[in-house]
């Protein structure tokens, strides 16, 4: 046990497997022991779980610099609410509406980046969408309710639990949370997941083995817009309200701190990022005023000393926390 | 593996919705966040994030419950304060609404600039029937229609209170007839200027043109040009502090020299101190909340409250405007007794009537079935070269 | 040729890029108007033997002694300001500027008071890059760009010029041009340590040579002693 | 037509500012590849050393402009040392968000110390507008745009006819072109972000007596500079002077002709259909994608 040697680490993946699948079990006490404000935080957590693995496969696994995530939530927030405020849709279907919708924000995204639109040219046209997102929602008052912002009904109901309060929020969440993070896992280890790092490790020799890698860039921006868009529909129903103000620049900043607190790449380290930033400024309002100081010195500070996330801690503990995706 | 992980949800999802009940004990929420020694108070505010500047209202507020405790307090019982930050961000207010309400256990909640905020926090706070005062924001969805639990109130002038302000002021100009408007494309500017159109429009005038200027121009070139080819009689201004000075400054710069009626958002006195040029704001009138200019006579009492707790604040036109629902919310506290309840404090806060705070323009009155407790505001504007309260065109308060 | 004072020694260099390791203790050295060539296979380390005199690359562990002085853990700059000068095997010019603006660039850090005198000397041995010295670098053909390349590092009026590939990818007339050239700079009184895969150009003009293979000296001498053999050259390289 | 030469010489004046927020960018970014996503921030942070070194050190405002830009660069020089140069093995995206981290540092910082205020920045140049023609010209456009051509003529001076700008040229085509010289690329790199932020310094200093003092002052002009860098081709330096100079007059011509609502969003635009139609700009080559 105490040798040191790459080979005997404490935990197998065997057991890692488990382990994984022991987290959300664990996390099923959760209501039983947090007050509302608690579980809100929780909540957050598990929405802005869905936010950073959606953006992960873009930031990290397929190692583009594109901003549009905010859109994408944006889309998914809105899409959600406005087909159950005016078109009664329940709450269920909207989920899956808002995915599609979200899968279509990210197809029209990924257009420009196929176009060569790269690196920072990639980064500030995704910029301005967001931002010209966030002027349709102010500016489109007969359905977004413009700043005032568009309520969500009372009576929602998923798959007839009514969510009225933290509690069936939590249950639901966990649920989406789990199914997606799952798929997303799923995706990424299998051919196609493999192929989309193989574009961002070199994109000309990826497709000089006869991958197809315009497909895959697309289908990585259409999963990552699905993903991000279920989140959205998601924190619609956590926040009550879907206001214009919630997807500005600074929540896209937020998201991209996530990111890169957890590990680039990484499904785990989007968990852990979530975790991260969800709760740590809850944790600097004790020190008020101060929130943006800590949020920039313990992002710099991850950059510096950790630089491939938190999650790089959890390698220290053992290899196995290591996602491969790609061999060469 | 997966199907029976979907199991153990659905189990402990049904098991939760069991627990969901009635949890929470009717005795237990008529005395949360009091003890013999305190009154819990939570105060949100923006104290961080691009309307930080608005948190002075809060500090002031905080300033008065200070003095109030070193007072001896309510019935032996003394604020505590727990301030929150909002970053003016929904997402952060909700989560310090349920910080205070969970969490902090906070008798009631007092404070809040940001409508945006406000309205996102809403949906939290108002289920649970803890009284809450809205002391500086000014959409008036936040209080009316009366929330179910009937626990909300304004405690500044809102929306409609100052806008309809704005457009009186504005109609009472002899001749004024074609008005034009700069605003910007938010909830804050519309709760300002769709009040006042509304009077405008209902006492014979016209709105000519409508022009937006968004938060961060540092030009006004292209809406100043604009306007002065409307020539209006009046220009309604519902901008924030930096662009309205922005607007003067170009206004000036163009020759457009037509009054114009601006928001609580901004002052007379600092918006001359940031534009550095009396003549540009001598055709500006504005809102002003209080009885007296900023730092007047009148308002002496208040900034020295302000600034024995706080000696580096800098008194600006939000300082003091928290503290006369502060003054209300004392007064009602006072006449509960000592047996304090929730219900019996929002009794009382009904049964305030006319309250003169001698710090806002206005009496607080509020009732069961309206939460607007202040339905008028002065204006400040420039008589023959002096700052001057006003109660309309040419009538000093 | 023992009797002029050493200029470069290069000991024990191990170099390694991440956990792949490219050099694996080479030891030569060099002497004052000495001409080396460097041969080996292609991915023997010759071009990072060069690299890492010249401080771009990084020595895991070994000594490199210039002129004595340590320059083992030296910054690049500092290593260029002593005189040790390489001409890349990509040539890395300033592809927007004109030919003069390249070549004048090489006396810019190290030489600006001669830079004139310089630039004279360069014309005299590139007659060619006179004419053409108002075009712009990306304009020229590979064995020009070559030319200005050489140039550039005779700019800074160098003490030890490091060759990298020479003649690689350039026409057999500018190979036996560069060939040439490369003997007027030696006839001048140049020392220079040359990476050259073309052997008969190597041997042309080099006095001594080392053979690189898998990052370690296999076999080194004299050009002379060859007398003219070099089929067993090549077999040392590459088999 | 007196209305459209308003507006143009107004877009002018604020694409002066845009211009010099564009160049401190592209300096930046042709160096080192990296685009500053922090820089609003750092102009705010130029401006804000201005009102401290007046108001609470007392120095002659000139002495005080100087001094900030100095500190921008000394800032600039232990930016690229201290937080750059540690993570340059990484990718690209680490440089993104440590370049918002830092800033969002300072955005941090300044709300701390003077959050709940919004200073009136002084003026030092306070003239009455006069007329040419029916055209009204102010101080504070006569004062932008003269400090902002007569940088503008001394940058672009050092540029292309000194040794020291042939040199920048030199390391902006080929980076190891430019270690075969002798140019310590690393002590390059942060010079070159030192006046990068020296620069965008300059453009908060200028701008601040207008926009007020606040700690959000830098954030409006980040995207109106990534606009202009877009509108003029990305990396030219011509380019981002031209562009921010458009990029202002657009915003004008916009906000009068089609509809005021649309001048905020007018940079965006501007970044939307550049890319869509022709990504390289008006001035920038073809674009070459680094992986």
């Amino acid at each position: 046990m105490e040798k040191k040697n790459g080979n005997t680490s404490l935990i197998t993946s065997n057991q890692l497997r488990w382990f994984y699948y022991l987290v959300p079990v664990a996390a099923l006490i959760i209501p039983f022991v947090a007050n509302e404000y608690l579980l809100w935080i929780v909540n957050a957590i598990l929405v802005y779980t869905l936010v950073t693995v959606g953006f992960n496969i873009i930031i990290g696994n397929l190692g583009q610099l594109a901003f549009a995530n905010t859109a994408f939530f944006g889309i998914g927030a809105y899409t959600s609410a406005i087909l159950m405020v005016y078109g009664g849709v329940p709450y269920t279907l909207s989920i899956l509406m808002s995915a599609i919708v979200g899968g279509l924000a990210g197809f029209l995204a990924s257009v420009t980046a196929l176009r060569g639109i790269r690196l920072y040219y990639l980064a500030i046209i995704t910029l301005a969408f967001g931002e010209l997102m966030r002027w349709v929602y102010l500016h489109g008052d007969d359905v977004t309710k413009g700043s005032d912002g568009l309520r969500i009904p009372d009576d929602i109901f998923f798959l007839g639990i009514p969510l009225d309060s933290e509690v069936p929020k939590f249950f639901v969440f966990l649920l989406l949370a789990v199914l997606l993070v799952k798929a997303t896992s799923n995706l990424m280890r299998s051919r196609i997941g493999r192929a989309i790092v193989a574009i961002r490790e070199n994109e000309a020799t990826t497709a000089s083995l006869g991958i197809h890698t315009a497909r895959y860039i697309v289908l990585a921006f259409v999963w990552s817009g699905s993903v991000v868009g279920v989140a959205g529909a998601m924190f619609a129903v956590l926040t009550e309200r879907v206001l214009p103000e919630a997807f500005g620049l600074t929540e896209v900043i937020i998201h991209f701190g996530m990111v890169l607190v957890g590990g680039t790449g990484s499904i785990v380290g989007s968990v852990i990022g979530a975790i991260t930033l969800t709760t740590l400024p809850e944790y600097f309002r004790q020190f008020p005023g101060m929130d943006e100081l800590f949020f920039g010195i313990i992002i710099v500070l991850v950059l510096l000393f950790l630089p491939k996330g938190i999650v790089s801690l959890l390698w220290r503990i053992s290899p196995a926390f290591k996602e491969r995706y790609y061999r060469d | 593996m997966k199907s029976f992980l979907i199991k153990c949800m659905f189990g402990a999802m049904a098991l939760g919705v069991l627990l969901i009940g009635n949890t929470v004990k009717a005795e237990d929420w008529e005395t949360t966040g009091l003890t013999d020694k305190a009154i819990k108070v939570g105060v949100m505010g923006p104290f961080t994030g691009n309307a930080s500047s608005y948190s002075k209202t809060q500090i002031g507020l905080m300033a008065y419950f200070k003095h109030i405790n070193d007072q001896g307090g309510i019935h032996g019982r003394k604020f505590e304060m727990f301030p929150e930050d909002t970053a003016c961000a929904p997402a952060k207010g909700i989560a310090a609404a349920k910080k205070l309400v969970h969490q902090d256990k906070v008798f009631y909640l007092h404070g809040n600039s940001c409508s945006a905020v406000a309205m996102a926090v809403k949906p939290t706070v108002s289920p649970t029937g803890i009284p809450w005062i809205i002391a500086h924001a000014v959409n008036p969805k936040i209080t009316m229609p009366v929330n179910e639990k009937k626990s909300i109130y304004h405690g500044v002038p809102a929306g409609p209170a100052y806008g309809s302000t704005m457009g009186e002021f504005v109609m009472s100009k002899p001749g004024a007839k074609r008005i034009a408007m700069i605003t910007h494309t938010n909830d804050w500017a519309k709760a300002y200027c769709d009040p006042a159109i509304k009077v405008i429009k209902a006492t014979g005038g016209e709105i000519v043109l409508e022009q937006a200027l968004e938060r961060g121009q540092t030009d006004a070139t292209a809406q100043v040009l604009k306007l002065k080819g409307a020539k209006p009689d009046f220009i309604l201004g519902c901008l924030y502090e930096a662009e309205t000075v922005i607007f003067l400054r170009d206004a000036k710069k163009y020759g457009l020299r037509i009054p114009v009626m601006g928001t609580a958002g901004t002052d007379l006195e600092n918006t001359l101190e940031r534009l550095g040029d009396k003549d540009a704001v001598k055709d500006y009138y504005v809102l002003h909340a209080f009885v007296d200019k900023v730092d007047g006579p009148k308002m002496k009492k208040w900034n020295d409250i302000i600034l024995k707790y706080n000696p580096d604040e800098t008194i600006t036109g939000f300082s003091a405007v928290s503290m006369a629902s502060g003054v209300a919310a004392v007064k009602a506290l006072q006449n509960v007794g000592p047996d304090l309840t929730r219900s019996k404090f929002i009794a009382e806060l009904d049964k305030i009537k006319g309250l003169s705070t001698g710090i806002l323009a206005c009496d607080i009155t509020w009732s069961a079935t309206d939460r607007h407790g202040c339905k008028k505001s002065a204006v400040a504007g420039f008589v023959d070269g002096n700052p001057t309260v006003l109660s309309s065109w040419g009538k000093p308060w | 040729m023992d009797t002029h004072n050493e200029v470069l020694s290069v000991s024990g260099l191990h170099v390694s890029y991440g956990t792949k390791e490219v050099l694996r203790g080479i030891d030569y050295n060099i002497s004052e108007r000495e001409v080396v060539a460097v041969l080996g296979a292609n991915g023997s380390g010759k071009s990072t033997s060069l690299n890492a005199i010249s401080g771009f690359v990084g020595a895991s562990s070994g000594r490199i002694v210039f002129n004595g002085t340590d320059i083992t853990e030296l910054a690049a700059h500092k290593i260029f300001r002593l005189g040790v000068i390489q001409v890349s095997q990509a040539r890395d010019l300033f592809p927007g500027l004109t030919v003069e603006h390249n070549l004048r660039l090489g006396a810019a850090v190290r030489n600006r008071e001669e830079i004139e005198q310089r630039l004279e000397v360069v014309f005299n041995y590139f007659p060619r890059l006179s004419e053409r010295r108002n075009q712009q670098a990306r304009s020229l053909s590979g064995g020009e760009q070559q030319m200005v390349a050489i140039g550039r590092a005779v700019m800074a009026n160098p003490k030890l010029l490091l060759l990298d590939e020479p003649s690689g990818g350039l026409a057999p007339q500018f190979i036996n041009e560069i060939g040439d050239i490369v003997q007027a700079l030696k006839d001048d009184g140049a020392t220079m340590l040359m990476v050259e895969q073309n052997l008969s150009l190597a041997f042309k003009v080099a006095d001594r040579f080392i053979i690189l293979r898998d990052g370690m000296v296999s076999d080194g001498g004299f050009v002379k002693s060859l007398e003219g053999n070099h089929d067993e050259i090549v077999r040392t390289i590459y088999l | 037509m007196d209305i459209f030469l308003q507006l143009t010489l107004s877009g002018l004046s604020q694409g002066a500012i845009f211009a010099l927020i564009a160049l401190s960018l592209t300096v930046v970014y042709r160096a080192t590849t990296i685009v500053n996503f922090g820089h609003g921030d750092f102009v705010m942070a130029g401006a804000f050393f201005v009102y401290v070194l007046v108001i609470y050190v007392e120095l002659p405002y000139v002495f005080a402009a100087i001094s900030a830009v100095l500190i921008m660069l000394g800032m600039g020089l232990g930016v690229s040392r201290g937080f750059i140069d540690p993570i340059k093995a990484g990718p690209h995206i680490g440089f993104a968000m440590m370049s918002i981290s830092l800033g969002y540092v300072l955005r941090g910082g300044a709300r701390f110390l003077w959050g709940r205020e919004v200073f009136p920045m002084p003026r030092v140049f306070d003239i009455e507008p006069f007329f040419i023609g029916n055209l009204v010209v102010t101080g504070d456009v006569l004062f932008i745009s003269a400090i902002v051509a007569v940088f503008l003529l001394i940058f672009f001076f050092i540029f292309y006819r000194t040794t020291t700008g042939v040199i920048i040229q030199a390391v902006y085509q080929s980076e190891r072109g430019a270690t075969l010289i002798g140019v310590n690329v690393r002590a390059f790199h942060q010079s070159m972000w030192g006046v990068g932020l020296a620069m965008g310094a300059l453009a908060g200093i200028l701008i601040a007596p207008i926009s007020l003092l606040h700690p959000d002052l830098g954030a409006t002009f980040l995207i109106r500079g990534f606009a202009a860098m877009t509108l003029g081709g990305f990396g030219s330096l011509g380019g981002a002077v031209v562009g921010g100079l458009l990029l202002g007059v657009a915003e004008q011509l916009f906000g009068f002709y089609i509809n005021s609502s649309l001048q905020d969003i007018t940079a965006y635009l501007i970044i939307v259909a550049v890319l869509v139609i022709r990504p390289a700009g008006l001035f920038g080559r073809t674009v070459t994608v680094r992986v």
